[in-house]
């Protein structure tokens, strides 16, 4: 083969551009997460499947890749639900609406909703993994019909920590969501479960033969959540899970997002399970 | 008079290290008029133990970031003596060039920066930021051009990287020097000039203090001795350098952390004013019509004008390190590298002037190059009694003026030697025990 | 082909006639034993013997250091880096390293296609130039012969004399004409041999590193190596990134930076938070030498080492790539005729 | 913009380099004042006043009035900057730190030791805690600004972590080892755009060890290239005997 029959015939790309866009309201979800919406210039669309993200960046504190927490079904604006941990997001939690920043994307590969499309979706997210998770909850909650059961498990350290709490509680009171939830450590005042994610996987009612499953969280859970869906027999081609690598580019030429053959930022963030198990570094 | 008194300057500021100035009179008899040196011993001696020729001068250069190029070449070349490496013509032309920058570097630090904010009557050199915005941009230019030689030809100012043994381990380009050239010939020599007219409209706040002293510097029958030359008192004459220790004669005192000296009297100078005394025959048209204009005149006994003798110094370092500039260019820059085979291991001494006077170090190395004896007398050190001597005869004389006027005559005086504490405190001398 | 003949002596007026067309890099001594490719101001500067450059030609497509785009912090306002194509005649290059360029080629060109690395690639004139393979040059084991010159418009074979001409491209074409070359009076003769080969069938490359990946000789090779990554910034097939910020001290203002990082440095895979995900240099090392040999060949069929030979001349440490493929290769014989 | 950020300068048991360093910044001097107010730097001016945002400081600590001086500082500053190699690390000074101090004492002043109180010379994040460091010896000036720009612009400012030879390798310098010399770039934290050998000398080490330092093979590279295996060590400890005192406990 030569080298160059597998590249694409796109005309070249300015890569590395930012679109200025608008903050249109920020939002403090908890004492380290701030819910940013966000709007491309002109009200554009930003086109993206549930599970992809965009590179945000801050002129002169640098650039980083956040998902995108916000339905595709919900046009006009995009919404980035980020955790405070380091230079640029400590920049990005004093933003005010009006402000501007940089946006790149989306990049990745998302879920692949024509999959899951019928099938019951079991959702498990740890942590900060409920905020691309989110996403996906909420294209099923907008197309509804298209889609079987939806069952949520969500886990968090405490909770303090728990993340979109209105939309928690609406999740619980509706009918159509099996919403589960517990913490690692629970205050005076919680009443409900305690414990680590894995707790909520036996009692769950699935029908294994149309139910999808999507995992999202710590790079530490996946082996436990993992060991937790196969006792319950799910076959592994409906797993999915989502991973965050370090990116600089978002395009699959920094490298740094590699994990053995595969760049997360092309083939991933969300993988198919099945294709999980060649890439040794991965889990 | 009978007058009670109680001076005591902590930290003494705009100084290189940790000084307090200790004044004691009680009924008008001065018990206690010193300069407190409490800047914390280093022990390099410690740290120079057995260690490799290579590393010599890196180490003992962090004796002090001021003088540090002084300490580079003074330990470069007491290396060389003690193991018979050779220097070419281009090496000793590019010291000397570097000297030079850091001469002027360092004296015009000292005039704007330190000594200036006393005549102008402010804390510091900021407050002339607003004021006297001309002054402080010429200033930065020149102490700018002056690094920027220690740059070109050091790799660095502070600490210099190609300076080592038996050479350099870069040569600049031709075309750095000329352009250094140009900024000599079109900056540096004009802002001297200015330098020498904002001087003149200050000299009147120089206080008036003479005292009778010995001056010791190095001299050269060949330029005004600065890289190399004999060790010259103004009482007793010359003698060659490797008798340093007869002329610096050691002692410890309890209020300070460096050692003082003593030479013919019970104190000596050594510094810009030394320079100037010993060898003012020696300076470059320039320099003379300098010191003419702001009154600086051989035999000069007022140590507060050895900042006028640090400008006058600049003006012929200016000038001679254009004729340096051609000198290289004519002759054509060589990829020379540095020579570090040695052909003996022994004992070798360096002396060169640094701009706070004379400094010396002596090294003795054993067979596998490595150190086992190290002694470096630093200026600083060196003028620390002549400094209390000055006090003692100093307060008597102002003892009508208030307590802040006597207080900052002392620190002016004190600024005036240009101190470099930490030098002084750092100084090694001992015989390794293996 | 039509073989041309260049005196040793008219080198220099051979590299005066190409300067006369478009700007020339070269190779020429940057210090007593150090050769770079660099532009030409003097002919007599250049140097077509030469074992290998630090660098090699990917610097000027990928430059060590490039600007992104410049931001102004008052406004929020950016401009684009000015990215112009390199337009210049590459003189002397060897053919691993033309090869590498095929390798970025590929990168650069593939899924989302860079118009930074894309621009500067046009306008380029290859002139090749052939090597005599010195301890660390291994190119044969990957299919690159000292005297390969696909990809060059103009190739040059060092003969006792001096170098014989092949005109291989319009391009080739154009560029030697109005130079008088004489017809060569004797064949290419036969390249040197390597001192140094890697015993790795192309075909079986995906298998034996596929059966590598647990083998001792990472961790071993951890115990040697400082992870100091000078084997990935020296290697003309690595491109790995990383972005920086500058600020102006005047802080009103600044540039986006890309600079070259590579896989075998701690923070390569660290995250906001902390975590590293190759913490461990054995692992770095296995990953570094596993994206030469299979990671990206298991994509293209080509491995992506060129044999240039210097991760191993620039490592201080002594660790030899060659040796570390071979290791696997003999372990993957070994056990496979004991399991026989 | 909010109120300019108020600055001071203090030195320790050190050679003041680095300050004179910061006296050095002629060309940027200006725009730097223009963003902070210095309020306290007893090299270049004499007034003392109480708080301030941001302090620099250079030297090691080697007497208990160290200890106490450091202590308010942290206390009135909020962000503490240290500043050079024997700031960040002990430096030079931590070299006395390997033999016994009484030792070396007596052989410094002899009888008289005893008017000198010293303590073993340490960093100041063995006694405070530390926020940004600026390393080198002399403090490199090009980290300094980054630094100076970064915390002007209320950030923290990234710590370089890779080793000189990367930035050495970008500059395609010619590898000091290649001339014969040795070096200790390998496993020296860069961030000085590999100043040294740029100059054609060799790396010593002064802006301290890389994280995670892999010193028996930087042992071997040093043996390998001609030193004894003491001359190795001697080599690692000049700048960085306090790091390297504290790996061996």
């Amino acid at each position: 083969m030569k080298l160059n029959e597998s590249v694409s015939t796109q005309e070249p790309q300015d890569l590395y551009l930012p679109v200025m866009s608008e903050v249109l309201e920020v939002k403090r979800l908890t004492e380290l997460e701030t819910l940013y919406t966000v709007q491309l210039p002109g009200g554009r669309d930003l086109g993206h499947q549930p599970g992809q993200f965009v590179e945000v960046s801050v002129f002169g504190v640098g650039e980083a890749p956040f998902s995108i927490s916000s339905s595709p079904t919900r046009q006009g604006v995009f919404e980035l639900g980020i955790r405070r941990v380091g230079l640029l997001t400590e920049k990005l939690a004093e933003l005010k609406p009006g402000d501007k920043v940089g946006i790149r994307g989306p990049f990745g590969h998302g879920i692949d909703l024509e999959k899951f499309k019928g099938k019951d979706v079991l959702i498990i997210a740890g942590g900060i993994g409920l905020v691309p998770m989110r996403s996906l909850i909420n294209y099923v909650l907008d197309r509804r019909d298209e889609f079987g059961r939806l069952i949520i498990c969500y886990g968090s350290r405490s909770d303090q920590e728990l993340l979109f709490t209105d939309e928690i509680a609406a999740w619980q009171e509706d009918p159509d969501v099996d919403f589960h939830v517990t913490v690692d450590r629970g205050s005076p005042q919680w009443e409900g479960k305690v414990g680590v994610i894995t707790t909520l996987i036996p009692g769950l009612d699935l029908d294994l033969d149309r139910t999808v499953c999507c995992v999202c969280g710590p790079p530490v859970m996946y082996r436990f959540v993992l060991l937790a869906l196969k006792s319950r027999g799910l076959p592994d081609e409906a797993i999915y899970m989502s991973l965050e690598r370090r990116m600089k580019c978002g395009v699959g030429k920094c490298g740094h997002c590699q994990i053995n053959h595969s760049y997360v930022c092309q083939d991933g963030p969300v993988y198919h399970y099945p294709d999980l198990k060649s890439l040794e570094e991965a889990l | 008079m009978t007058r009670n008194l109680d001076i005591n300057v902590e930290h003494l500021t705009r100084v290189e290290g940790h000084g307090n100035i200790v004044v004691n009179m009680r009924e008008g008899k001065l018990e206690k008029a010193q300069l407190e040196i409490v800047e914390a011993p280093r022990y390099f001696e410690a740290m120079l133990k057995g260690r490799s020729f290579h590393e010599a001068a890196i180490i003992t250069s962090r004796i002090c970031g001021i003088c540090s190029l002084g300490h580079q070449i003074t330990s470069l070349k007491a290396t060389e003596q003690a193991l018979g490496l050779t220097v070419s013509e281009q090496t000793v032309l590019l010291r000397k060039l570097l000297i030079h920058g850091a001469t002027i570097q360092s004296n015009i630090l000292h005039a704007y920066f330190l000594a200036a904010p006393d005549f102008l009557k402010v804390g510091s050199v900021f407050p002339l930021v607003s004021s006297h915005p001309d002054v402080v941009v010429r200033a930065l230019r020149m102490k700018r051009l002056a690094n920027d030689i220690g740059e070109v030809v050091g790799g660095r100012a502070v600490h210099p990287i190609t300076p080592v043994p038996g050479g350099f381990t870069h040569i600049p380009a031709p075309d750095e020097l000329k352009e250094l050239k140009r900024r000599l010939v079109e900056d540096m020599t004009p802002d001297l000039l200015a330098t020498v007219e904002t001087l003149k409209t200050l000299a009147g706040e120089i206080p008036v203090f003479e005292r009778d002293t010995e001056f010791i510097s190095l001299r050269s029958d060949d330029d005004y001795a600065l890289y190399d030359g004999d060790i010259c008192s103004s009482d007793t004459g010359r003698v060659a350098d490797s008798m340093y220790r007869e002329m610096t004669n050691e002692f410890i005192v309890p209020h300070s952390t460096s050692k003082h000296c003593r030479h013919h009297r019970s104190s000596y100078f050594v510094g810009a004013l030394a320079r100037w005394n010993n060898n003012h025959d020696r300076l470059c048209d320039l320099a003379l019509q300098a010191a003419g204009a702001l009154g600086l005149e051989p035999g000069c006994c007022n140590p507060y004008m050895n900042t006028i003798a640090q400008v006058v110094e600049a003006a012929h370092c200016t000038v001679d390190s254009i004729r340096i500039i051609d000198e290289l260019l004519e002759r054509g820059l060589q990829q020379e590298e540095p020579d570090q085979e040695p052909t003996r291991f022994g004992t070798g001494v360096g002396a060169t002037e640094v701009p706070r006077g004379i400094l010396y170090h002596e090294y003795t190395y054993d067979r596998q190059g490595r150190l086992t004896a190290a002694n470096c007398i630093i200026p600083t050190g060196q003028n620390l009694e002549n400094i209390d001597d000055d006090m003692k005869k100093l307060v008597p004389e102002i003892l009508d003026r208030s307590q802040e006027e006597i207080t900052s005559y002392l620190e002016m005086l004190v600024r005036a030697y240009d101190p470099c504490i930490s030098c002084s405190v750092h100084m090694l001398d001992v015989d390794f025990v293996e | 082909m039509d073989l041309k003949f260049l005196a040793s002596d008219r080198v220099e007026a051979f590299v005066s006639h190409l300067m006369q067309q478009k700007t020339v890099y070269a190779p020429q001594h940057t210090g007593k034993h150090s050769v770079a490719l660099e532009k030409v101001d003097d002919p007599a500067a250049v140097i077509l013997d030469y074992g290998r450059t630090m660098q090699s030609v990917k610097k000027f497509f990928l430059p060590p250091r490039d600007e992104l785009l410049s931001f102004d912090l008052t406004d929020h306002s950016f401009t684009p880096a000015a990215v112009e194509p390199l337009d210049a005649i590459l003189l002397g290059i060897h053919s691993y390293d033309r090869a590498a360029i095929d390798r970025l080629d590929y990168n650069f060109s593939q899924g989302h296609p860079e118009k930074n690395y894309l621009t500067r690639r046009e306008g380029v004139v290859w002139v090749g130039v052939s090597f005599e393979p010195d301890e660390f040059h291994f190119s044969g084991s990957v299919g690159i012969s000292p005297h390969e010159t696909a990809g060059f418009d103009a190739f040059l074979t060092r003969v006792r004399e001096g170098y014989l001409v092949e005109v291989l491209t319009d391009a080739g074409r154009e560029l030697v004409s109005g130079f008088e070359l004489p017809p060569a009076e004797r064949p290419k003769p036969a390249p040197g041999h390597f001192h140094q080969h890697i015993f790795l069938p192309q075909a079986k490359l995906n298998e034996v590193m596929a059966a590598s990946y647990n083998n001792e000789i990472w961790a071993e090779m951890a115990e040697k190596c400082v992870g100091c990554g000078s084997c990935n910034i020296v290697c003309p097939t690595c491109y790995c990134f990383n972005v920086e910020e500058n600020v102006d001290i005047t802080v009103t203002g600044g540039t986006r930076e890309r600079i070259w990082d590579g896989c075998m440095l701690r923070e390569f895979t660290e995250v906001a938070g902390g975590e590293v995900f190759r913490g461990g240099l054995a692992e770095r090392q296995r990953h570094r030498v596993m994206r030469k040999f299979k990671y990206l060949s298991d994509k293209t069929g080509h491995p992506w080492c060129v044999g240039c030979g210097r991760c191993t001349a620039y490592c201080t440490a002594g660790i030899s790539i060659v040796s570390i493929v071979n290791r696997c290769v003999s372990d993957f014989e070994e056990r496979h005729t004991t399991a026989m | 913009m909010a109120a300019k950020p108020r600055v001071a300068f203090f030195d320790f048991t050190g050679c003041e380099g680095c300050e004179l360093n910061q006296l050095n910044f002629e060309n940027q001097l200006l725009d730097m004042l223009e963003h902070v107010d210095i309020v306290e730097w007893r090299e270049a001016m004499d007034d003392r006043p109480g708080e301030y945002d941001i302090a620099f400081v250079e030297g090691s600590l080697s007497t208990p009035d160290c200890i106490k001086r450091i202590n308010d500082i942290r206390r009135r500053a909020k962000v503490l900057v240290a500043v050079g190699a024997c700031a960040v690390q002990g430096g030079i000074n931590g070299m006395k730190n390997t033999r016994p101090i009484e030792e070396v004492r007596e052989e410094v002043y002899g009888k008289d030791k005893y008017l000198f109180p010293t303590l073993p010379a340490l960093p100041l994040s063995a006694v405070v805690k530390v926020d940004v460091n600026v390393r080198g010896c002399p403090m490199t000036q090009l980290e300094f600004l980054k630094v100076f720009t970064a915390l002007v612009m209320g950030k923290q400012p990234v710590e370089p972590n890779s080793a000189v030879c990367v930035e050495c390798k970008l500059k395609e310098n010619e590898c000091v080892y290649e001339k014969g010399m040795i070096c200790l770039g390998p496993v020296t934290r860069g961030g000085c755009d590999a100043h040294c050998p740029s100059f054609g000398q060799y790396c010593t080490g002064c802006r301290g060890l890389v994280p995670e330092p892999n010193l028996k093979a930087m042992e071997e590279i040093l043996v390998k290239h001609g030193l004894s295996v003491n001359e190795a060590w001697k080599r690692l400890h000049l700048y960085n005997s306090h790091e390297l005192e504290g790996l061996k406990s």
